[in-house]
């Protein structure tokens, strides 16, 4: 298709696209019966799903699925986030989102700060989803690990929860442009050039191949 | 009258381990009982159960001079005054009521059992088929109607007594001097001070299953007074600071045909 | 009969309204359903009776529906001065003697010589059949007068046993009527 | 019980022995906890087991199964030897003073006048020296070698120390520390009370066990005290209405005794059953005997009772002289084949009786088999028992369904003799009736049958009263208490302590004080009469809490006989002169005029008035308390005799190892073996709090069930060592007789005792399961106990007896 419109570039594929949204979305639904089941006052959040009860099993459901579309995306990616030599650089200096810098090293696929958020979410929640069966087991497990469960799920949560606010500012309005990677899979020529240069060079190349 | 604060002192140095206590409690509350097998114990069940609030355990303890004791000790809720249970429990079933205790909205638990898990003496219960985790409520309903709790009630021997805090504290310590030696109350000290007091004949950590230094625990401090608040601070923050960078430096722009890439 | 019942706080309406009022966790249905236990116990029509075990003689107070005229629940009487309203292990079960427990027999139970299972019999139908045999019994083998000669209007052949779990008045019905039948093989759990 | 309930919480020391009082009466220990809150009592418990009522005893002090007499002996014998006795009591109101028939002695185990053929004493010689007006000769100095006292210290100077030590398994150190502590109520101002149970009953020197404590209580001046007496913890919620309406075969409402083959006549009766007492001081009340059983046979067959029918005397059956009935004799010849119909109500003997196989094996030659229950049990249900086919048993049974106790209305009696009412607060279930009501309906269908056919001695079954019902036809209750508390069936007028009253015909008797043997009065059971005021005022359904003594009397709270006393022999709290021994805890105090506190056995004055006054004890022929006791099978004073199976060979005491005058049965089943090496322990029999008697309640009702689910035999931690047994195992128990599978509760709280220089290890198991329910609870204890019963009472000996105990090999799946 590339071949037809040379401005823009396909970024992702629908396999891609389906499992980022099922975890986003899934990701989401949890922070957002989570917080409900945290906070008393947000009483409207459970009232909305249908009661305490029916939040809890959607929570839990909702879990599993996020459970499972992390360990999809987690061999989708992992590749593509295995972090590089030019990625402290990057890191160093803040991704050029926050002060002007002289030069980020150019960028393969994913940033650094993508990458990072990436490795939080597997880490954060293989031991959300872990702590989560926990609780969801507590009974079957020493009385000692199941408090831990409880205290590391909020734990969890709150790394995940932070960072997925920034992976939703960074992908929408933070990045113009981006946000169409996740829905038509494909970016300007020019967004590539931003974002990930080095893959547009393999890209390019693969194409022409 | 509201928020008059209630102490059940259990006084284990009366307890006959008679068990009224035990089945008054399964009947007021219409518990069902369990099929149990005879596993060298009087005591059975085993330990408490969704549907066995309150539960006598047998011990036979030698004490430090050579003689032998039964013990017996009735177990439940304490009631505490800063219960793990109720800081946990997700949906408000959990409760402190107008009396100082710790009742339960049966239809709005949803057994997620962090009260389960919570609780510093190991006390509330979750059941399979309901899915909802039981315990102890003092009776509410008859502490509301002007009644002693099933328990207290039933009690033949006066090892379950019932009153205002300041009152039923002064008897414990009373009955502590009375019987000099190891006794002690248990249950005033920490926290926040329980509502079931017990007077003990032998020091706390003799008797099973009770704890001797028994505190909220640190993961549900931290998870309730750091991670919780942290979440909102957490996702707060970082959107408050992402609408000031968009304010401030704004969208990242592509920067078209530009060789390299930022 | 009707008791009065000991409130223990001893605040009674001021405590009742005010705890309601109070309550800022509007009870929902379950809830009301508890609290309903406690209201219907007001209510209830409130019988003494005595506990059914040892011979402490502890007071118990049945309280019946108004509605279903059936037990909902059984506790310690506080104003008996024996029990003052405490009940041990058996006693506080009391309920479980009612009706509720499904184990309760309620038809007559018939079995037949040689016959493997209970048939379902009418009162009118055992009294007879009962009486008959015992008739048959006591007349054939009645023992007019014993071996030295003397009279002693007697039967040796049908016997009583029991009852020390029922009332007194049943009690003295059967002293009474097993000696008119001429029994001497009478004996119950006191001597057990 | 002498007492009641309350009235322990008056107690100084209470001695706990024969009965675990927090298992199985938990409110009588609500009392005995209060004496220890406010009067600071010792509370001592004596049994072989260390059992939740030891937990809260201020100790516990183990004892072997059987040698209570032996314990108690060494007791007396501290007593006297010490000088710990209340002299002014023992000289004044016991028999210790009176001087024995010169002939009467004691040898080697067996006092005077022993058939050992038919194991009976003749008790010609058990009698007092008479003077010449046939009033006991007396030595108020307690010196002669013939008076009682001087007897009874002989007779007790055997049970030394070290003697009592090495039969009971006692340590010396544990005997003088309960001797002591307990003797030392032998003072005006201290009370003494002993709790009893089956613990004490269940032997065959049950009786003896008592009366040995009876020894204790009266050498102490503990009897007719608040705080004192002798109290049985019955086990039955009416077991004490049920003996008092005599249920029983020796007896007839009231504990009037049953008519003798030989009494061929009324008079002769009357004669034979009213004591007599020429001391002008002795009240002696049963002088009013015949009044009570004229006005027996007048409740009993109504109009048709004239003094032309003797009263109806001859229509009732007769014993034969010296023959028993009891339930032991009565299954012994039910498995003989000659018993052909049985009524069992509320009970369950295929569990609860001795040697319960061969109860099991009689109940199959049985033509008819009546049971009326609540729950189904092993006994209406023996004929789908294990091992038995059906298809074999010819029995035609009945399984009649009875209300349950809320289910009716009526008075029941607690062991403190408090008449209860309780009220019917729900219909039975469907068919189901009262006992009484079946027991009414039967009578009429039986009723007919003879008026229509006829038959033996019909006139006592036609003439029988049986009017009981309501105009619907069912039992009207009150109908049959108040013919239980009496009515005149004329009009009279009495003369009442010089006030003429007029009575008509069918006012109800006040007070047993006015029946009259002349027909003129018909009443059911004569220490019931006054459960009714004349005004028709059911006093067993008072309710009012005043307590003006503050001992806990509570006279307006339901009814208690005799005429609403509530503690029996009360005049002996007070001196000769009538002034109360102990001010503090004034039961009773005589002003002159009258006696002030609890009803008074009596209205006389005082003792020391020579005159008008009588002595304390007025049920009594001596108007005394019978430190010698010649009314007992087995001997005027207690003797320690080993159980009949127990690990001994000899008696330490004596030359006579068993209880000489208790009756052996002979049946195949009827095994015994004593000190035999296949069954070494010592075992006891025992309930728990959770279950009641045989369970037949109490397994149905899944709350207790759950609590005690099934059949365990505690054994002690070194006996479970040598035979390798681990808690929870599964165990098999086995006697001469037969054998239950149980669960091993290895435990502490037996530990063994040294008994004549061997060491003696015992078990005991709860006698409260059956194969019907629950499925796996385990089957009946009593497999396990021998059919034998106590000399006087028949009361089966279910507390010592010989076990072993083996592991059972589990099958693995």
């Amino acid at each position: 298709m590339s071949h037809h419109d040379a401005n823009m570039v396909k970024v992702t594929d629908a396999t891609e696209r389906i499992a980022h949204w099922i975890l986003a979305l899934s990701c989401l639904f949890c922070l957002i019966s989570g917080l409900g089941l945290m906070f008393h006052t947000w009483e409207i959040i459970p009232t909305i799903l249908g009661g305490y009860y029916a939040t809890k099993w959607l929570h839990i459901f909702s879990g599993v699925v996020f459970a499972m579309a992390l360990a999809y995306a987690y061999f989708m990616w992992a590749k593509e986030c295995r972090f590089e030599k030019d990625d402290l650089d990057w890191i160093l200096q803040g991704g050029g989102y926050l002060w002007e810098t002289e030069k980020l090293p150019p960028v393969y696929k994913y940033n650094a700060g993508q990458k990072a958020f990436f490795w939080c979410i597997v880490v954060f929640g293989i031991l959300i989803v872990l702590t989560g069966l926990g609780m969801w087991f507590s009974d079957s497990l020493p009385v000692v690990v199941a408090r831990l469960a409880f205290m590391l799920h909020a734990m969890s949560a709150f790394v995940i929860g932070s960072f997925f606010v920034v992976h939703l500012y960074l992908g929408t309005i933070g990045n113009p442009g981006t946000v169409q990677a996740m829905f038509t899979g494909k970016c300007t020529r020019a967004w590539c050039q931003t974002y990930c240069p080095r893959w547009l060079e393999d890209h390019d190349k693969n194409c022409v191949a | 009258m509201k928020n008059m604060d209630i102490v059940k002192v259990i006084d284990v140095t009366k307890c006959t381990a008679c068990r009224g206590c035990q089945v008054a409690c399964k009947q007021w509350n219409e518990q069902q009982a369990t099929r149990t097998h005879n596993w060298g114990s009087y005591q059975n069940p085993p330990d408490l159960q969704s549907n066995t609030w309150t539960l006598i355990r047998f011990q036979e303890y030698v004490d430090k001079d050579g003689t032998f004791k039964w013990l017996f000790r009735k177990d439940g809720c304490m009631h505490c005054t800063d219960a793990a249970c109720v800081k946990v429990c997700p949906s408000g079933a959990l409760y402190y009521t107008e009396f100082g205790t710790v009742g339960v909205h049966r239809d709005r638990c949803i057994g997620c059992k962090a009260c389960v898990t919570a609780c510093p003496f190991g006390i509330p219960r979750h059941d399979v088929r309901t899915d909802k985790c039981y315990k102890c409520d003092l009776c509410y309903t008859r502490l509301l109607g002007d009644q002693k709790p099933a328990c207290v009630l039933s009690c033949p021997t006066g090892a379950l007594t019932i009153g205002d805090r300041a009152t039923m504290l002064k008897k414990a310590y009373a009955r502590v001097a009375e019987l000099g030696g190891d006794a002690n109350v248990y249950g005033d000290k920490f926290v926040g001070g329980t509502h079931v007091i017990y007077v003990l004949g032998e020091k706390p950590g003799v008797y099973d299953e009770l704890p001797e230094h028994p505190k909220m625990p640190a993961t549900v401090l931290w998870w309730k007074n750091f991670f919780k608040p942290f979440t909102l601070i957490g996702i707060g923050g970082v959107a408050g600071a992402a609408a000031l960078h968009y304010l401030i430096k704004g969208p990242h722009e592509v920067k078209e045909n530009k060789e390299g890439g930022e | 009969m009707e008791v009065t019942r000991r409130g223990f706080l001893a605040l009674t309406g001021a405590m009742g309204a005010g705890a309601t009022l109070g309550l800022n966790l509007a009870p929902t249905k379950a809830y009301a359903a508890e609290l309903n236990k406690m209201n219907r116990l007001k209510t209830a029509k409130q019988y003494t009776t005595v506990c059914a075990y040892c011979s402490c003689g502890c007071g118990l107070i049945c309280s019946v529906d108004n509605k279903t005229g059936k037990i909902f629940n059984i506790e310690g009487d506080p104003e008996n001065p024996i029990n003052e309203g405490a009940l041990c292990a058996k006693g506080a079960g009391f309920f479980d003697l009612t009706e509720a427990n499904k184990y309760r027999l309620k038809k007559v139970q018939y079995r037949a010589p040689y016959s493997d299972k209970w048939e379902e019999k009418d009162w009118a139908w055992a009294f007879a059949r009962i009486a008959r045999l015992t008739k048959d019994a006591r007349d054939k083998d009645f023992v007019t007068t014993n071996a030295k000669g003397q009279l002693v209007n007697r039967t040796e052949s049908v016997a009583h046993l029991g009852s020390s779990n029922i009332d007194n008045e049943e009690c003295w019905l059967i002293s009474a009527s097993v000696r008119a039948l001429g029994l001497v093989y009478i004996d119950h759990q006191a001597r057990i | 019980m002498t007492n009641h309930y309350i009235d322990l919480k008056n107690s100084d020391v209470i001695l706990i022995m024969g009965s675990n009082a927090a298992e199985h009466h938990p409110l009588a220990f609500k009392w005995i906890l209060r004496a220890k809150e406010k009067n600071g009592a010792r509370i001592i418990h004596v049994d072989p087991r260390y059992t939740r009522t030891s937990a809260r005893c201020d100790y516990h002090v183990p004892l072997r199964s059987g040698t209570d007499i032996a314990f108690l002996g060494g007791m007396i014998n501290y007593i006297i030897s010490n000088e710990k006795h209340f002299h002014d009591y023992v000289v004044n109101y016991t028999n210790a003073s009176f001087l024995v028939n010169p002939d009467f002695s004691f040898d080697n185990g067996l006092f005077s006048g022993y058939d050992a053929e038919k194991r009976k004493y003749s008790k010609d010689t058990w009698t007092f020296q008479m003077d010449a007006s046939g009033i006991p000769l007396k030595d108020p100095t307690l010196t002669d070698p013939r008076c009682v006292f001087q007897l009874m210290k002989q007779h007790y100077s055997r049970y030394t120390l070290d003697k009592v030590s090495s039969i009971t398994g006692v340590s010396k150190e544990n005997l003088t520390r309960v001797y002591a502590e307990y003797s030392a109520t032998g003072v005006p101002d201290k009370a003494g009370t002993e709790c009893y149970a089956l613990g004490w009953t269940q032997h065959t020197v049950g009786v003896q066990n008592i009366r040995s404590m009876a020894i204790i209580q009266l050498l102490l001046g503990n009897m007719g005290i608040a705080g004192g007496g002798i109290n049985a913890l019955r086990g039955e919620p009416n077991v004490q209405g049920s003996t008092d309406h005599c249920i029983l075969y020796g007896n007839l409402p009231g504990y009037l005794k049953m008519p003798l083959a030989s009494l061929d006549t009324l008079e002769k009766y009357l004669e034979k059953c009213t004591p007599k007492c020429k001391d002008p001081q002795s009240a002696n009340y049963y002088i009013n005997y015949p009044n009570f059983y004229v006005s027996w046979l007048k409740a009993l067959y109504g109009e048709t009772a004239t003094p032309e029918t003797e009263f109806g005397y001859q229509w009732s059956p007769k014993l034969d002289d010296g023959k028993a009935y009891s339930q032991l004799h009565l299954f012994d010849r039910m498995y003989e084949g000659k018993i052909k119909g049985l009524f069992a109500y509320g009970t369950d003997p295929a569990v609860s009786s001795p040697n319960s196989l061969k109860t099991r094996k009689a109940l199959e030659k049985l033509d008819f088999l009546v049971c009326a229950n609540i729950f189904d049990n092993e006994t209406s249900s023996f004929w789908f028992g294990p091992g038995v086919d059906p298809k074999q048993v010819k029995t035609e049974c009945f399984l009649l369904p009875a209300a349950a106790t809320m289910e009716k209305e009526g008075s029941q009696s607690n062991s403190g003799r408090w008449v209860q009412w309780k009220y019917k607060a729900a219909d039975p279930p469907e068919d189901a009736i009262s006992c009484g009501d079946i027991q009414i309906r039967l009578m009429d269908a039986i009723k007919a049958l003879y008026a229509k056919e006829g038959g033996p001695n019909a006139e006592s079954i036609l003439n029988l009263k049986w009017d009981y019902k309501d105009r619907d036809g069912n039992m009207d209750v009150l109908k049959v208490a108040k013919q239980i508390n009496g009515h005149w069936t004329a009009d009279v007028e009495i003369d009442d302590k010089g006030v003429k009253k007029q009575f008509k015909k069918g006012d109800l008797v006040p007070t047993f004080g006015m029946l009259k043997a002349d027909g003129t009065t018909a009443c059911g059971n004569w220490i019931m009469s006054g459960s009714f005021g004349a005004d028709g005022e059911n006093k067993m359904a008072k309710r009012g809490k005043d307590d003006p003594t503050g001992l806990g009397l509570y006279p307006n709270w339901s009814f208690a006989w005799p005429v609403n006393r509530r503690i029996i022999y009360n005049r002996a709290s007070c001196d000769v002169n009538g002034k109360p021994y102990n001010p503090k805890r004034k039961l009773l105090e005589w002003t002159g005029d009258k006696w002030v506190g609890d009803v008074p056995d009596g209205p006389w004055p005082p003792m020391a008035d020579k005159e008008k006054g009588k002595y304390p004890f007025i049920m009594k022929a001596d108007g005394v308390g019978s430190l010698f006791g010649p009314a007992m099978a087995d001997g005027p004073f207690p003797e320690h005799y080993e159980p009949l199976e127990g690990p001994l060979t000899k008696n330490p005491l004596s030359g006579q190892l068993n209880n000489p005058a208790i009756e052996i049965f002979k049946a195949d089943v009827d095994q015994v073996a004593n000190a035999s090496e296949k069954f070494p322990y010592v075992c006891t029999t025992y309930s728990c709090t959770e279950h009641w008697c045989s369970g037949a309640l109490t397994r149905w009702q899944l709350w207790l069930l759950e609590m005690q689910p099934e059949l365990y035999v505690e054994i002690g931690e070194a006996l479970a060592k040598e035979k390798g047994i681990k808690n929870g195992q599964k165990v098999k128990v086995s006697s001469a007789r037969g054998e239950v599978k149980c669960v091993a509760m290895v435990t502490k709280r037996f530990v063994p005792f040294t008994v004549e220089g061997q060491t003696v290890h015992q078990v005991g198991l709860p006698f409260n399961y059956g194969w019907l329910f629950p499925e796996d609870g385990g089957d009946s204890t009593n497999f396990l106990t021998p059919s034998v019963g106590d000399a006087n009472t028949f009361c089966p000996e279910f507390k010592a007896f010989m076990v072993n105990v083996s592991k059972v090999q589990e099958r693995t799946l």
